[in-house]
């Protein structure tokens, strides 16, 4: 599939309206294993991601990329800022060169990993984005490949961001940065959907 | 409550700022703090050490410092004391963070213990 | 002035109080500081970040964090700036406090820098 | 030597006036391997002791080692307050025991170095009480032992206190510390001297 402005603002706004609908409880999920405060860094976020669509009209989608990376980056406030964000301007890159979106996607999950240093299994985000990337590849991405990733974080033992701290106390519960990047799979799906 | 989390800084906004931090994450852990001397200079106190250990709800005191020579007041308070003080030669803040996040998580001393180990920095040899 | 600190705390007091402890110390080195997010929050803000780099009057910034999403953003705002930063992956307050006195005593970096590497405690592996 | 409550009023008050002489020249040598607080810190102390001394008026050798080791451990701030306050502190605990000088000050050494575990060539004012105790135990204290002993501190690498994170960078300069242990020292001799 390639990625088209009107397929990127589809896609971005159901994420915003998803992220904002659960704030509270991706919020509960991270204060089990964090700080609990996701839901509120990432609501913030994507606020800021609609206002500044809204205020620059982007022409292109490597603009309307930039645009949601910049407002993630310097509204998030906390390890999803530049985790989203690096994923949005990595994306923004590489949409000079193709809107291919499983290519788009490998590389926002080369950037994660590398702003992150979280391999596979180590209950982060990354372990929703490298399946899906998979899946992607693979002409794949179902609900199901999403939601399994998503559920794949429950038992797992943080090794990466406040979670690692509790080591094995992290076990068995749901990685909330991994349960909001199911949300915008989630949405890209839904986004299709209705076109 | 059994254990709470002391803080003895040689600058008063750290012993404000740490517990800010570690509240975060452990909203039902008794945390209390000394920060700078009376004057609130730097240095420390061992009065405002001594109120903090009063205040702090634990009956138990797992205590972070700074320097060298907070620590050295703080072993005064701990022989002055009648509540039992452990004393973590660890990294102030990513310390006080760690034990914070496990006892709130209700992890037992030893195994706050050893994950608190990598993170000793101070007073060896 | 050649090397300057840099202090990013998820917690505004904290970035404060840190650059009181080293200035006492440290009269001479360029030490700036952001702390919390930009409404003061616990948190980050790259903003904030930039602002300390730019304000500082060194030329290459050593720089030292508490949390990792503050090493992430720290991260980015290197990307972003002209000077040179160096992540220092130690204890915050222990590890900002042994560059800073070392810098005033003119000690050469890679010196410094192995003093500070028993005082690594973060992003092993 | 025995001690008594005069000899050690005399004493406390000689170095007393002493550091509140040299107060500027020992924040001087702190600033250079330290943190400039050496001579304040201590002058905070040794006023806070005479005030002390002044208004509970002591009837015992016990007693005023007692108020002094408060005096100084409340007032002073720094590693100092809690290094010399120990000292005090066990001299006054012994001498329920004995009033031989060179006891008190056996005692009041084992107390700094349990308080700061510093060794003898750590650079610390160890290095001026080590010596100075042992030439009380021959019957021998001059002021060269004392001179001696706080110049020998000079060429030393800090290994205790905040000198030490200087490493090498210590070496040349003499310990604060040291000094104002020796102005002890010294006090104590024209203390002697006067009676
Ligand atoms: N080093 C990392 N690599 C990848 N993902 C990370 C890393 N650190 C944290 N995360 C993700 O960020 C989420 C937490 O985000 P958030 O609550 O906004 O940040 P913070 O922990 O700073 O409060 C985690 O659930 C995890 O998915
Ligand atoms: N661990 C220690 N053991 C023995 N003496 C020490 C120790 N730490 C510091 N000192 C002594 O204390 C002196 C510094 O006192 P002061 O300046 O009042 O304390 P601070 O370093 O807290 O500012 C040093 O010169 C040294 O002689
Ligand atoms: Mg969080
Ligand atoms: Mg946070
Ligand atoms: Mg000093
Ligand atoms: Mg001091």
């Amino acid at each position: 599939m390639k990625l088209t402005l009107e397929k990127y603002l589809n896609w971005i706004n159901e994420f915003s309206q998803q992220v904002i609908a659960k704030k509270d409880y991706l919020s509960d999920l991270d204060s089990k294993i964090g700080d609990g405060d996701h839901g509120n860094n990432l609501a913030r976020g994507v606020t800021a991601v609609q206002q500044m669509l809204t205020a620059k009209q982007p022409q292109d989608l490597t603009a309307a990329l930039k645009l949601t990376a910049m407002a993630l980056i310097s509204k998030v406030g906390g390890a999803a800022g530049p985790l989203y964000g690096t994923a949005f301007l990595e994306m923004a890159k590489t949409s000079s060169r193709t809107t291919e979106l499983a290519e788009l996607l490998t590389s926002a999950t080369a950037g994660l990993q590398k702003r992150g240093q979280a391999k596979a299994g180590d209950k982060t985000m990354v372990d929703v984005w490298l399946p899906v990337v998979a899946a992607l590849k693979n002409g794949g991405l179902t609900s199901a490949v999403i939601k399994k990733a998503v559920v794949s974080t429950k038992p797992l033992e943080a090794k990466r961001g406040r979670a690692s701290y509790l080591g094995e106390r992290s076990i068995g519960h749901l990685d909330p940065g991994a349960v909001s990047s199911g949300y915008l799979f989630e949405a890209l799906l839904t986004a299709e959907d209705e076109k | 409550m059994k254990y709470g989390i002391l803080i003895v800084s040689h600058v008063p906004e750290i012993a404000v700022g740490v517990p800010r931090l570690l509240r975060q994450v452990a909203k039902d852990v008794a945390i209390t703090s000394a920060g700078g001397t009376d004057e609130n200079e730097i240095g420390t106190s061992l009065e405002k050490i001594q109120q903090a250990i009063d205040q702090n709800a634990g009956t138990e005191i797992l205590a972070f410092y700074d320097l060298g020579s907070a620590r050295m007041n703080l072993e005064m308070a701990a022989e002055l004391a009648t509540k039992k003080l452990r004393i973590y030669d660890v990294a102030l803040i990513e310390g006080a963070y760690v034990a914070a996040s496990l006892l709130q998580a209700k992890v037992e001393l030893p195994t706050i213990e050893k994950q608190l180990a990598p993170l000793k920095i101070k007073n060896q040899d």
